[in-house]
């Protein structure tokens, strides 16, 4: 790894990094739960304007008038945003595109506009966006952490509030919560942490830290107060593993390596997550389908075993599947091949193409037909929560039920 | 046993294939199975019912057969073809709350969408579409309305609106998903009346219901469906308590319940 | 009454085509104006930074109207051009630039503009082997920190003038050659006084890449946290290793620049001085643009002369 | 316009102006023509992520050689634009993010991955970020290719060409991009390409984004696609209205956006975002129906009438039970803006002993006072509501019962002659 001791600078820089990711996961999974994942990014674009009154007003450019200004400027595109949603019929993602659009330009005619209105020294302005990551003071570090933590603080005490109003507004205004206070609050918050974020690490930084990490824990959990935490893993190791890779090469630029670590995570829990991981569903998806498609193979074996002088050729059976698999033909060739692997099925002595049932291949497809059987009869007499066992890999009915107690 | 009125004998009673097969159709999200080896068919034009109580999977049979929804056993066979053959011949009425109603188009407009399929990719509505689209709404009664914003319209009206640009496409069958949900009983009447037509004009049409009451009243045959196929036939013959009590299973135990519940209260106030 | 102003509509796409075909024949219509220079007495000329401006003043002296498109203390790259940026580009009779795609984009459209109306672009006149390469077959723009290779730079400035102006034209070559003498004198003072400052000490950092014509010009090592472009982001591998520098060569200053943000070199100071090294601030250079009026820096030299007892004030001062 | 020109209010230089407007109308028109379908599909926000995102595609373009602004870096920006939307709706259909929360996660890394790409190139390459966000529209005029003799602006040219062939795009699968839009299931179901429907707007939109990059910048193509659309939601009632009343709206934010940047002189693809937003603001206050104004307007023109009838109502009932004065409230600042309004337009005449009622003053109160005595007579039949019970509801309903409604009243309750308090129901006037 690095020199044993690690830079200043880079301690430095993975502090606020880390601070920074933490606090826009968690924050971050509010408003991707809310539907409202590239409030960010508004809140980034809507700082320009601020920037440039700040500097129009008092004519100051030290970082706390900017930053203020700043902060009010977000607040009050977020705010527009939630006043576009509630006074007009446009809608969520149209609203958070006008106010990109519309305060970004403000922001450029009016930084573009500074100069040539007679004030000198404006040069720079747009720069006090630009954050460059790699260069964190100390006093940014501590900034960072301390609002980190105020946001993880509020989150931790609002939490349930802040879900309620994600999951369900309607539900938390008719009994009583101030839905639109609580909306207002988490829109502050998340302005605050853009404010804070920019100048030291940079627009896009903030925004990708606010909607990849909770979009990545949300593969691992169901439950927020895990989602929120894991965001906020993620976002921290995310930032880590940015700086490190950038301190090891000149030329690498910090941010946007965090940007891509996280996106590394996220990729890697889009594919393998256990429940909601790509693969998974692709895997429990394929072996369903071939299970069902065994079973009706069988079935259909049986029904041949039972007419005529019992014998059935593969293609009889391949026929009844695929009439009955979306999978046509391959999928009937496959349920075939697996009965003759688990030697349900053998072929007849004398050379023609026939095929029969073998005594364990028989066996199996009468527990099938009962367990169809006894599944119908659960369906018809027990109600709800009976048939809640029933799944398609057809469980032997007696074992499952056995828990809940109704008859088999 | 799949205990179903006509067994899933493979050769069907009259020559030709029937109209509507469906065979073994099973659907599941997931591991959960929602409709469960459905096996029936409807062999002449009639005016079909798929009643059975909330949650039993009506609906996702339905999508299933226009291809929605994938299957994960089973098939549908129009006139023992595929549905990718006979797409432009079959008619679909979608569940009202499945649109946003604030959508910039006015009637006319959604009922000529039913004649987009036949038109292709580039060709414009001519005379011809329009004066199909007129008579559709005509038969619905909502001549007068073709210039109305859709949603300025009623509960009822939106789903004549939708009843009129599925006529639009003069198919052969018609399947309607829920379209009496939330209709006041006026426009019920009215959507009963114009299904009627379409029977009597040699067309099949395919209702998902809820109502016991009005399903006994129109529909010709009937299919009691709670996640696997309960009984199907005639509806006299199929609407029987017993029928009734197997589909609704748990569901009429906690209605009669409730019921007693009610009148004994009712007695001591 | 819904606003639903015909059967179709489609008038609005006509009224709106209709505009905007008004405006194109407009703009054929009145493209005569700008053909020939206007003609009339003084010169108007237009330059693109605040140095370049002040070579064509040098030259120019007051028989010329000088333009200038950048104002004081912007950095090109985040240069916002308006309306009326256009107009004086349109009225000029002379466009001046400093080349090398110091100007970004502005750069292709100045080629364009060369075959409408005269373009000088003093970077690309200067001989190509002595400007420094920065890979990718491009040069680093910043020449005008070589007061000699920059005064390369004046005659053909000059020659400019005098084809526009021909009443004036040997005003404009005296001055040019004036100014030059005046730059080459300044480039032997410059070098003396960085050559007094003792050689282990003799690095100058800076926040950006904008000092390589200097440190070759007059003997000093260079390095800057930034890329050439103030767009590109500087890699934490860039400020550990010269972090790494500055303790171990013991520098004694490291400096900002005027229109550049200052948090990598305060990032750097830090850095330093939690090895033990204390660095410290060496005052503000002008890199990409000259001085505001009474900044005292308004003219080349003023600000190369700032610049250097800036240096040498940080550089030289007490170990 | 000619006025501007000759006015030489634009310094003389016309032409440069004009051909900028140009520019500008032709390409905001490219944006709000797709951003329309955009905003009913409610993809407005994939205008922002193309925009972030094309910053990788161009900066290969451009280490592969590319020059800035010309067709490999066009063709990298388009691929990059298509990755976008191909990877969003991947991740959607793999059971991944929602729509913006996915293209969210798309974009910033795509732009990252710009911005490591540009800083790891040769130094000096000439592509960086900021030229990417911020186009300038100003100095594009200058960049001329003569046709037919009239040197024209590349950028036009290149913009016009955009603008025709989405235009004729548009119009041709007009009905089909309306359909999928409003109810993908029911187009899936009758058999139409939706796939391929989507697809093509996805490529006009990249197309639209790029082509509007050299104008003004990625930022602000969000502006040009999303507001003059989601305006002329607003406004109109049919998608095609909308289209219409969408590009008119964006030509006219250009030109209008680009001629106020001149005069305050600032940038011109900032001016015209800004001048895009009051149109927005404009059509959010004026829209019919329901919009600020039309709310507004509806709601005091209610209390008006109210409060004349109430007046009108209170008189009468004076009149009748002996002339002392009404109850207390007639001091309320409406109710006497009524009593002023009233005898203004001849309803109350001033006599002797105070205010009485002119024939037609009686007559419109008599109707109201019918209509709330008719309402209580029908609760009392119908609601079993006690007698107190049944003034409160009478006294809001009087002002909405006209006369069919009376009408109908009067036969549900029998033509009883008095309401439940005994006082007698005057007849129809």
């Amino acid at each position: 790894m690095t020199a044993p001791v690690i830079a200043y600078n880079t301690f430095v820089v993975a502090v606020g990094v880390a601070a920074v990711g933490f606090a826009a996961g968690v924050v971050g999974s509010l408003c991707v739960l809310r539907k409202r994942a590239l409030v960010g990014d508004a809140a980034a674009h809507a700082t320009l304007v601020g920037v440039a009154c700040g500097f129009l007003v008092t004519g100051r450019r030290d970082l706390a008038t900017l930053l203020a200004a700043a902060l009010v400027s977000a607040v009050a595109g977020l705010g527009a945003m939630v006043l576009l949603r509630r006074f007009t019929r446009t809608r969520d993602d149209a609203a958070i595109a006008i106010v990109i659009g519309v305060s970004f330009g403000l922001g450029i005619t009016l930084v573009s506009g500074i100069p040539a209105w007679g004030y000198a020294d404006s040069a720079g302005l747009e720069q006090f966006l630009l954050g460059h990551t790699a260069a964190l003071t100390a006093a940014d570090a501590t900034l960072l952490a301390s609002v980190a933590c105020v946001a993880a603080i509020v989150v931790a005490i609002g939490l349930k509030e802040a879900t309620l109003v994600a999951f369900d507004a309607a539900f938390a205004a008719a009994s009583g919560w101030p839905v639109a206070v609580i909306d207002y609050l988490l829109v502050a918050l998340v302005a605050v942490m853009v404010v804070a974020g920019l100048p030291a690490v940079g627009a896009v930084l903030v925004t990708a830290l606010v909607v990849i990490p909770p979009v990545a824990a949300r593969f691992w959990t169901d439950r927020v107060g895990t989602m929120l935490l894991l965001a906020g893993v993620i976002g921290l190791v995310a930032a880590l593993v940015g700086v490190a890779v950038s301190a090891m090469r000149p030329g690498l630029a910090t941010g946007p390596l965090v940007v891509l670590a996280a996106a590394a995570i996220f990729g890697v829990s889009f594919l393998i997550a256990p429940e909601r991981g790509w693969i998974a569903r692709r895997i429990r998806a394929r072996t369903l389908a071939d299970a069902w498609s065994r079973g009706l193979a069988l079935d259909a074996c049986l029904r041949a075993a039972g007419a005529g002088d019992g014998t059935f050729t593969p293609v009889d059976v391949e026929a009844a599947v695929a009439g009955d698999r979306q999978g046509g033909r391959r999928a009937g060739a496959e349920a075939f091949a697996a009965l003759v692997r688990t030697a349900a099925v053998a072929p007849v002595a004398g050379g023609r193409d026939a095929w029969r049932l073998t005594a364990a291949g028989r066996a199996l497809a009468e527990e099938r037909r009962r367990r169809l059987d006894a599944w119908a009869r659960v369906i018809e007499h027990d109600p709800d929560d009976a048939r809640e066992a029933l799944t398609i890999d057809l469980p032997a009915p007696g074992a499952v039920l056995g828990r809940t107690g109704a008859g088999s | 046993m799949n205990a179903a009125a006509s067994g899933p004998s493979p050769a069907s009673s009259s020559a030709r294939p029937p109209l509507v097969d469906f065979h073994d159709v099973t659907v599941a999200y997931g591991r959960r199975p929602v409709v469960w080896n459905v096996d029936f068919e409807i062999d002449e034009p009639c005016l079909f019912g798929i009643i059975g109580p909330n949650g039993a999977g009506k609906s996702t049979l339905l999508k299933a057969a226009l291809g929605l929804v994938p299957t994960v056993g089973g098939s549908v066979r129009f006139g023992g073809r595929p549905l990718r053959e006979v797409r432009s011949r079959v008619g679909y009425v979608p569940q009202r709350e499945t649109v946003d109603w604030d959508f910039p188009v006015n009637v006319m407009d959604v009922v000529l969408m039913g004649t987009y399929a036949r038109l292709g990719w580039f060709r414009r509505p001519g005379a011809r579409e329009r004066e199909l689209a007129r008579a559709s709404l005509d038969r619905v009664g909502l001549a007068d309305l073709a210039d109305r914003q859709i949603g300025r319209l009623s509960g009822g009206q939106q789903q004549r609106v939708f009843l009129a640009r599925a006529l639009a496409q003069e198919a052969d069958i018609y399947f309607l998903d829920e379209p009496m949900a939330g209709v006041d009983m006026r426009s019920q009447e009215g959507i009963f009346r114009v299904l009627a037509d379409l029977r009597a004009a040699g067309r099949l049409v395919i209702v998902v219901h809820h109502d016991l009451r009005t399903a006994a009243e129109w529909f010709d045959r009937v299919a009691l469906i709670d996640m696997r196929l309960v009984a199907t036939g005639p509806t006299a013959a199929v609407l029987t308590p017993e029928n009734l009590r197997r589909t609704y299973a748990g569901h009429i135990e906690v209605l009669e319940e409730l019921g007693r519940a009610v009148a004994a209260r009712g007695r001591t106030s | 009454m819904v606003f639903d102003p015909s059967k179709n509509g489609l008038w609005c796409v006509w009224a709106a085509g209709g505009i905007a075909c008004l405006a194109v024949a407009v703009a054929a219509s009145g493209c005569g104006g700008t053909a020939g220079p206007s003609g009339r007495g003084r010169p108007r000329v237009v330059a693109t930074t605040t140095v370049v401006a002040d070579l064509v003043k040098q030259v120019g002296g007051d028989r010329v109207d000088v333009d200038c498109l950048m104002a004081a203390g912007i950095d090109p790259h985040s240069y916002k051009p308006t309306p009326r940026d256009a107009d004086r580009l349109a009225g000029a009779d002379l466009v001046v630039a400093s080349g090398l795609h110091l100007e970004g984009k502005l750069a292709e459209l100045l080629e364009r503009l060369a075959r409408a109306r005269p373009v000088v672009m003093v970077g690309d006149s200067l001989p190509p082997d002595r400007l420094i390469t920065v890979g990718g077959g491009q040069h680093d723009p910043h020449v005008w920190f070589d007061a000699r290779l920059w005064s390369l730079g004046v005659a053909p400035v000059a020659e400019a003038l005098a084809r526009l102006d021909p009443p004036e034209a040997d005003e404009y070559r005296e001055r040019g050659r004036a100014y030059v003498a005046r730059l080459e004198a300044l480039d032997d003072r410059l070098g003396e006084r960085i050559a007094a400052i003792p050689a282990g000490r003799r690095v100058l950092v800076t926040a950006h890449d904008a000092f390589r014509y200097f440190g070759r010009a007059y003997g000093i090592e260079v390095v800057g946290v930034q890329g050439t472009s103030t767009e590109s982001e500087a890699g934490l591998g860039d400020i550990n290793r010269l972090v790494d520098l500055v303790v171990t060569r013991g520098i004694p200053a490291i400096f900002v620049e005027t229109s550049v943000s200052d948090r990598n070199v305060e990032a750097l100071r830090e850095g330093a001085r939690a090895r033990g090294h204390d660095v410290a601030l060496g005052g503000r250079l002008h890199s990409d643009s000259l001085g505001g009026a009474g900044s005292g820096a308004e003219t080349l030299e003023a600000a190369l002369e700032s610049n250097v007892a800036t240096i040498v004030d940080g550089l030289k001062g007490a170990p | 316009m000619i006025l501007l020109a000759d006015g030489g209010l634009l310094g003389g230089h016309a032409d440069i102006h004009a051909w900028a407007m140009a520019t500008a109308a032709v390409v905001s028109a490219s944006c709000a023509l797709v951003g329309t379908l955009l905003v009913v599909r409610r993809m407005s926000l994939l205008g922002d992520a193309i925009g972030h995102a094309v910053l990788p595609g161009i900066a290969v373009a451009v280490l592969a050689g590319g020059r800035a602004g010309g067709p490999l870096v066009f063709v990298g920006a388009v691929m990059a634009a298509l990755v976008t939307v191909w990877l969003t709706r991947g991740l959607r259909a793999g059971g991944g993010p929602e729509e913006d929360a996915g293209a969210g996660v798309v974009f910033t890394t795509l732009f990252a991955l710009g911005v490591v790409i540009v800083s790891a190139a040769p130094p000096g390459t000439h592509i960086d970020p900021s030229c990417v966000l911020h186009g300038d529209l100003t100095f594009l005029p200058f960049d001329t290719v003569p046709v037919a003799g009239l040197p024209v602006p590349r950028a036009f040219i290149a913009g016009a060409i955009t603008f025709s062939g989405l235009l004729a795009a548009a119009v041709a699968t007009w009905k089909l991009q309306v359909f999928v839009a409003f109810d993908e299931a029911a187009a899936r179901a009758a058999g139409l390409p939706v796939a391929a429907v989507t697809f093509g707007l996805l490529v006009a939109t990249a197309l639209a984004t790029v082509a509007s990059f050299d104008a003004v910048g990625a930022v602000l193509v969000v502006a040009m696609l999303v507001v003059p659309a989601a305006a002329a939601e607003l406004l109109t009632r049919r998608l095609h209205t909308m289209a219409a009343v969408a590009v008119a709206l964006a030509v006219v934010g250009a030109c209008v956006g680009y001629l106020a940047a001149w005069r305050f002189s600032t940038s011109a693809a900032g001016m015209i975002a800004v001048v895009l937003g009051l149109e927005y603001g404009v059509a959010a206050v004026l829209a019919p129906g329901d919009g600020g104004l039309a709310r507004v307007w509806g709601r005091l023109a209610l209390a008006w009438r109210v409060a004349r009838e109430d007046r009108l109502a209170a008189v009468w009932r004076a009149e009748e039970s002996g002339g002392e004065r009404g109850p207390a409230t007639w001091r309320s600042l409406l109710e006497r803006c009524a009593g002023w309004w009233l005898r203004a337009d001849g309803s109350l005449v001033h006599t002797a002993d105070g205010w009485r009622l002119s024939p037609r003053g009686r007559r419109d109160a008599e109707m109201i006072v019918r209509s709330h005595r008719l309402w209580e007579a029908w609760l009392g039949r119908h609601a079993e509501l006690p007698l107190d019970h049944l003034h409160p509801p009478a006294e809001w309903v009087e002002h909405h019962l006209g006369a069919a409604m009376r009408q109908r009243l009067e036969a549900e309750t029998g033509g009883r002659e008095n309401d439940p308090h005994g006082r007698e129901i005057p007849p129809e006037a």
